[in-house]
């Protein structure tokens, strides 16, 4: 059936969702934390394509364009906090925003 | 609605009021509104007990609605919000209504002067409400509410005189304690439902009956559960230690809670669901020597008191003790018995120590008292009633139910002679304890107080206020006088337990047994006469500890030899000072302080940065996964 | 031999690549790059995969509208302070990554697509736009609609956060540092 | 689709008409007021449908959604609870000169999110309306920028959502490839049961889950979210989407048989202890109240959790029923205390509002402001009272049957260990819940918040107050309708 084993594009996309993971915990630019979202979201759709042609169905390319419209939708909120934090505070650091805590 | 459905209503129609008008009301509106509740409370109770004793099934029930149903795999059950009442109960609202309104009359002229006073006495009502609905309760589930109510209501009343810091510690470590007996009071009940099926008390006690035999491990769990609640909140090892730092409380609330009612709900309890107790002969044992052992470290605890209302606490203790005893070894008539008359002396005794404190300008130290005989003679001999009574000597009321209690001891199945040691033994120290608070308060020469002259002016002036807190005293010197020629008949209520009593056999007693129990505080106080002569007679101006005691009592040289000084006295001296700062009682706020400890943690982690949330959320997958890996 | 399998690992092992480069990258506009690098890979894997039509979602939604977005976003800060604190030097060095990479991938897609072999692999399990039209459309068109009500909350959320507002004095007397 | 599917799904249709009717009246005429009394009539509309269809046949409309008699009880639930927010928010924006046209359409947004995810039968549907309610509630989270954490609140949820969310759909993609399956009520073969990336799966959907519920370690945005939201977002995120998110979990537990698998059951019950625990020792000393009622819905939702552990299938209509009365008890005394909370909150701004010009206010409010409070307004005094001792659990609220059914459920099903966390989580609870009332009582203390509330808002009080008082009394009414809706 498959020429490609399932199980492999699942660890490749453990492999990239876990870049993207690192990634927001590791950056303290703002900007660099929604790109890393943005691997982690793609590590999914790879997930669901893999899934989908697995088992030969649409329904994983149809949760793809899903996950499509949904980062869309993210970063246009993402970068939009973006720039209302670059005009209040002058600066993209995330380490800022630890002002409540407790 | 029936007279019983109404009960509890009157105290909480006026508890309604004096928690929406306040500070409005004046102190004879207030005063007025919740004593009259009272008085009717009280009222209605002779009138249902006197229908009780008329009526042929011996139990009067009220259906007010039904509260909500559980549908299980057994089928369904229904709780109700229902009233049940016989003997038991019956003996219960007595108590309650009966000493509560006296309490209430007197913390009616005892708080006249505080700002809160209408919020103190709307406390009082709310505690009685809870108290009748736990007594009154036809099912665990009301009864458990009750049991709850009562909590809150002795946490506000601990903490009343808030502004104060270790009121408001006292308040807390009482509800912390009392929590702990509370939740295995609760898993006791699931426990019990989910074998049962059944919440209603009536209904338990009957399915208990036909699907458990004696012994069956699942009416030891429930009956060794329900145990740690009793245990909680009726202040006995290892949670007695709530129970002196409640004393925080105004004078009145120690006498009406701590010594008169709450503390006996333990008590109650067991008596209520005596026939799961009964199935479990084992968790009867428990339950007698933790209440032996309760009675005879709580004397212990008491003979080295400074604070006269703490020597009244821990006697409240070793009291409790005795009933827990009693209902241990199954003779549950015996400690009912003495369940209401306590009640009655050491309502008595708190109130009157209430009055020598006021007299006194709050100053409750036994070495700061002394010659008290002289200046306030009314009240010196209503405390000798009450001590009279609880020493137990005969004619008392304390006399006949103390008596009941030990005559059963010895032969019981479920308690044993050594047993029967400890209660005469702690009936000794019960005298020891009295004589020494009754000379250091009462004999001698006064210490450190000149006060009192100037304040005696005061006090005839105000002698409306004097009649008030005087009026409730001599009542209760005369309850606890005659109280004891009461006849209580619990047989209806105890049906089955006087069956499995019947078989065992008093043959085997010794004859000495009643005469050494009617003798053992006499010789108490023949040894304290002497002991503390000191105190007595009090030559110097300074009495401090309990060494100046031994020193003093190295130098009459009565009859003691070195040995018993040196075997006994020193190690009860040693035991008796450190139980005054309760072992116990660090090793229950060590879990306090693992709580608080454990806040800090977590509150630490919570510092702001979002990348440490976000990476919590890796670590909490991780260690997820690791929980099922394994 | 070359098969489906070695070009799929070779195009996902360039997709990790350059992920680590996105997120251990300094310069945003490179990092940036990076990640449309990794995205094509990524297509590239779909394609593999039999999934033609997500391919093409990929490199156009993704890469060409998403990554845009955020190109945008970055000119308009105009490479805030944190860009100038760590100043990139220039050299040949940073050039050749890239170049690397990027070559790497056109060598895969050039030999999926020429090789007649992988293609008649593929052919069979693919499943095109079609059937996925036919699903998005059937089944799934309620999804297809609340997805446009989620693009429409990114919308009015977007537009809130970023609209330029009078009353919103910039926090002047905060510094960078301050309560940190 | 037939008529009948447009009957049943009417709810959801009033809710996405609606916000096309409110942009529409946004272009044309731009008035705080009419946005408001149309956002309102929207809901009640659709309250009313639910209600009408409350005990209809089930329907399966499309493979994605399934209308039933519990999904609808939710919605209601969630449509009140928004109806009071709307409420609320309208006092809190009519001060602002501005136009806020978009917290409407957002409030809207939130509402069909949840709407979608109570009803929702496949994993589609399910993430759809996750994320619509997460970027609804990202861009409500951090809406008024006067406000002091306005921007860190946004951003914290933003990210922190957002990657909850990847973990939720990795986990989907996971299991799907494991099973082929999308939509609930699907038994997975045995093969798929063997393979560890299933249960990885599942571990890393309730990631997502736990993420949104706020249950521990998943737990660490709530506090400060909570803190940083204007009020009636908080209440939003309190009300609104738990009980959404609770509903939908519910049903893919049952629906997928997750509920009788080892691994998914021992996850559940780590996080439910944890939750129980920590949740109520992180609130013991906390003095911001918004905080303090952030911990204690940790707590509460880990209560909840023991009726995901599940022994047979004969269980599910009694979890239902437990949850759905949990739920019920939990959203109207988490409203009335929030109510509370933002009229205290309004009055301290007002009295501060030239500072709050150059600094940007917060709507933080200790527990000490509320010192003697009882005295000064009764009214909202018995409000705080009334909530707080449901949610403490004691006897006579709403509350005390909730835990009840709870631990009933519990004790069949044997979880003994949930048991004992529960009680002694409560028990720690009542520890600071208790301040709380103190508090209220005391009669010292010059604190600022005099309250006195206006018309609507004692309205609102009053019937709180008597729904929960009625309710903790005669729980029967409610707990029947429950168990005939979860039988179906």
């Amino acid at each position: 059936m498959t020429t490609i084993a399932l199980t492999h594009v699942l660890i490749l996309a453990s492999i990239l969702f876990v870049i993207g993971f690192v990634g927001v915990i590791v950056r303290k630019n703002t900007l660099f934390m929604l790109m890393s979202l943005e691997v982690m979201l793609n590590a999914v759709g790879v997930a669901f394509i893999g899934a989908g042609s697995a088992w030969q169905q649409a329904d994983g390319q149809v949760m793809f364009i899903l996950i499509l419209t949904l980062a869309a939708a993210e970063v246009a909120v993402g970068l939009a906090l973006l720039i209302n934090m670059q005009r209040r505070y002058r600066s993209l650091d995330i380490d800022i925003l630890a002002r409540m805590r407790g | 609605m029936s007279l019983l459905a109404l009960l509890p209503f009157y105290p909480l129609i006026s508890f309604l009021i004096l928690i929406s008008f306040g500070k409005k009301l004046s102190w004879q509106l207030a005063s007025t509104i919740s004593i009259g509740a009272m008085l009717l409370s009280a009222g209605s109770s002779a009138v249902l007990i006197n229908q009780l004793g008329n009526s042929e099934s011996q139990l009067i029930t009220a259906h007010l609605w039904s509260w909500f149903s559980l549908t299980t795999t057994q089928g369904s059950a229904t709780i109700n919000v229902a009233f049940y009442l016989d003997a038991l109960s019956a003996v219960m609202i007595a108590v309650v209504t009966g000493v509560g309104l006296l309490i209430h009359i007197y913390a009616a002229a005892y708080m006249k002067s505080d700002e809160n006073f209408s919020r103190f006495m709307a406390y009082m009502n709310l505690f009685i409400v809870a108290m009748l609905i736990l007594v009154l309760a036809d099912n665990l589930v009301l009864l458990y509410l009750g049991w709850e109510g009562v909590g809150l209501c002795s946490f506000l009343l601990i903490g009343f005189w808030y502004q104060e810091k270790a009121n408001v510690l006292a308040a807390r470590k009482a509800f912390i304690v009392t929590r702990i007996g509370d939740t295995s009071m609760a898993i006791g009940l699931f426990l019990l439902f989910k074998s049962l099926a059944q919440l209603t008390i009536v209904d338990v006690n009957q399915a208990a009956q036909l699907s458990w035999k004696i012994g069956d491990a699942d009416a030891y769990w429930i009956a060794l559960l329900l145990l740690g609640g009793a245990v909680g909140k009726s202040a006995q090892l290892p949670l007695q230690t709530w129970l002196p730092d409640a004393m925080a409380g105004p004078t009145p609330v120690s006498a009406l809670i701590h010594a008169a009612t709450m503390v006996t709900a333990g008590v109650y309890l067991i008596a209520r669901m005596h026939e799961v107790f009964l199935l479990a002969p084992e968790v009867m044992t428990y339950t007698a020597w933790l209440g032996a052992l309760t009675l005879l470290l709580a004397g212990v605890a008491a003979l080295a008191q400074h604070d006269i209302k703490r020597v009244l606490a821990y006697s409240t203790m070793s009291q409790i003790g005795y009933m827990m005893l009693a209902l241990g070894a199954g003779a549950w008539s015996a400690g009912v018995f003495h369940l209401m008359t306590h009640a009655f002396f050491k309502a008595l005794l708190f109130l009157t120590a209430g009055s020598v404190i006021l007299a006194l300008h709050h100053q409750q130290n036994l070495f700061k008292m002394g010659g008290l005989f002289k200046k306030l003679p009314v009240e010196s001999l209503l405390f000798i009633i009450g001590l009279y009574c609880l020493v137990a000597l005969p004619g008392s009321s304390g006399f006949f139910s103390k008596e009941a209690i030990i005559a059963e001891l010895w032969s019981s199945p479920t308690a044993g002679q050594g047993l029967w040691y400890c209660a005469i033994l702690g009936a000794l120290l019960t005298s020891i304890y009295s004589c020494r608070l009754f000379f250091l308060a009462f004999l001698g020469k006064a210490r450190g107080n000149s006060n009192l002259e100037q304040h005696q002016d005061g006090h005839q002036e105000n002698s409306s206020q004097g009649h008030l807190l005087r009026l409730p005293l001599i009542l209760l010197a005369l309850l606890s006088l005659f109280g004891g020629l009461i006849s209580l008949d619990l047989s209806s209520v105890f049906s089955s337990a006087i069956a499995t009593q019947a078989q065992t056999n008093f043959i085997n007693e010794p004859s000495w047994l009643h005469t050494v129990a009617i003798v053992t505080p006499f010789i108490g106080i023949v040894f304290s006469w002497f002991y503390f002569k000191s105190y007595r007679e009090n030559s110097c101006d300074n009495i401090k500890s309990s060494t100046g005691a031994i020193s003093t009592f190295c130098k009459s040289g009565l009859g003691f030899d070195r040995l018993y000084q040196y075997v006994l006295v020193r190690p009860y001296c040693c035991i008796a000072k450190i139980n005054r700062r309760d072992i116990i009682d660090q090793v229950l706020m060590l879990s306090a302080w693992y709580t608080k400890l454990w806040y800090e943690v977590l509150s630490a982690s919570q510092n702001g940065s979002l990348r440490w949330y976000a990476a919590v959320i890796g670590i909490g997958v991780v260690g997820l996964a690791g929980v099922v890996a394994l | 031999m070359i098969t489906i399998n070695t070009l799929f690992y070779l195009s996902g092992l360039l997709a990790i690549v350059a992920s680590i480069k996105v997120v251990t990258g300094k310069q945003t506009i490179h990092a940036l790059l990076y990640l449309v690098v990794s995205l094509l890979a990524v297509a590239v894997c779909f394609y593999l995969m039999g999934a033609p039509f997500a391919a093409g979602l990929e490199v156009i939604v993704y890469a060409g509208a998403i990554l845009v977005l955020f190109v945008f976003a970055v000119m308009m800060f105009g490479l805030a302070q944190d860009e100038h604190l760590h100043a990139p030097k220039h050299g040949a060095g940073q050039w050749l990554g890239p170049i690397f990479l990027s070559v790497l991938l056109l060598l895969v897609l050039i030999i999926a697509i020429s090789n007649s072999e992988i293609q008649q692999v593929l052919i069979p399990k693919v499943i095109d736009a079609k059937d996925v039209g036919i699903l998005l459309y059937g089944p799934y068109l309620l999804a297809v609609e609340i997805a446009s009500f989620l693009l429409l909350a990114g919308l009015v959320s977007g537009y809130h956060y970023a609209k330029p507002r009078q009353a919103m004095q910039s926090d002047d007397n905060f510094q960078v540092g301050d309560e940190i | 689709m037939s008529l009948m599917t447009f009957v049943a799904l009417s709810p959801q249709l009033i809710i996405a008409f609606g916000l096309v009717l409110s942009m529409l009246l946004i272009s044309w005429h731009r008035s705080q007021r009419s946005i408001n009394i149309l956002t309102q009539v929207i809901l009640l509309f659709s309250l009313l449908l639910c209600a009408r269809l409350l005990f209809a046949d089930v329907a399966q409309v499309t493979p994605l959604l399934r209308v039933d008699g519990v999904g609808l009880y939710a919605l209601m639930i969630i449509l009140i609870s928004a109806m009071v927010v709307v409420q609320l928010s309208y006092v809190l924006l009519k001060k602002h000169i501005e136009f806020h046209d978009e917290f409407y359409l957002l409030v809207q947004l939130v509402v069909l999110g949840a709407s979608v995810l109570v009803v929702s039968d496949h994993f589609a549907s399910l993430f759809l309306g996750f994320e619509l309610l997460s970027i609804a509630l990202v861009g409500l989270a951090g809406y008024l920028n006067e406000q002091k954490h306005s921007v860190e609140t946004g951003f914290k949820y933003l990210i922190l959502s957002a990657t909850a969310s990847s973990f939720m759909l990795l986990g989907i993609a996971f299991i799907y490839s494991q099973t082929g399956q999308l939509s609930f009520y699907f038994l997975p073969e045995s093969s798929a049961l063997s393979s560890p990336f299933y249960h990885l799966g599942i571990i890393l959907f309730l990631v997502g889950m736990a993420f949104k519920l706020s249950l521990v370690p998943f737990h660490y945005w709530t506090p400060d979210v909570y803190q940083g939201a204007p009020t009636p977002v908080t209440l939003l995120m309190a009300t609104v989407s738990k009980l959404a998110m609770f509903a939908v979990l519910l049903k893919c537990w049952f629906g997928l048989g997750y509920a009788y698998q080892e691994s998914a059951q021992s996850v559940v019950l780590v996080i439910a202890i944890l939750s129980m625990v920590s949740g109520n020792a992180l609130a013991l000393y906390q003095q911001n109240l918004k905080r303090l009622l952030a911990y204690s819905s940790i707590a509460h939702m880990g209560y909840l959790l023991i009726v995901l552990l599940l022994s047979s299938a004969a269980g599910e209509s009694f979890a239902w029923q437990s949850m759905l009365f949990y739920f019920t008890a939990y959203v109207f005394a988490t409203l009335a205390i929030f109510i509370a909370i933002f009229y205290s909150c309004s009055q301290q701004n007002s009295q501060v509002k030239n500072k709050a010009l150059h600094t940007g206010f917060d709507d933080e409010l200790l527990i000490s402001d509320w010192q003697g409070l009882f005295w000064r307004s009764p009214l909202m005094a018995a409000l705080i009272l009334v909530s707080i001792l449901s949610l403490a659990g004691i006897p006579l609220t709403m509350g005390f049957i909730g835990k009840f059914y709870l631990l009933s459920y519990a004790s069949q099903t044997l979880q003994w260990g949930m048991i004992i966390a529960l009680v002694i989580g409560s028990g720690i609870a009542l520890f600071y819940y208790l301040k709380v009332i103190f508090v209220l009582f005391a009669t010292e203390g010059g604190s600022k918040v005099s309250a006195s509330l206006a018309i609507q808002a004692r309205f609102l009080a009053i019937t709180l107050i008597s729904v929960s008082l009625f309710f903790g009394l005669f729980p029967d009414f409610l707990s029947q309708i429950l168990q005939q809706l979860s039988i179906a």
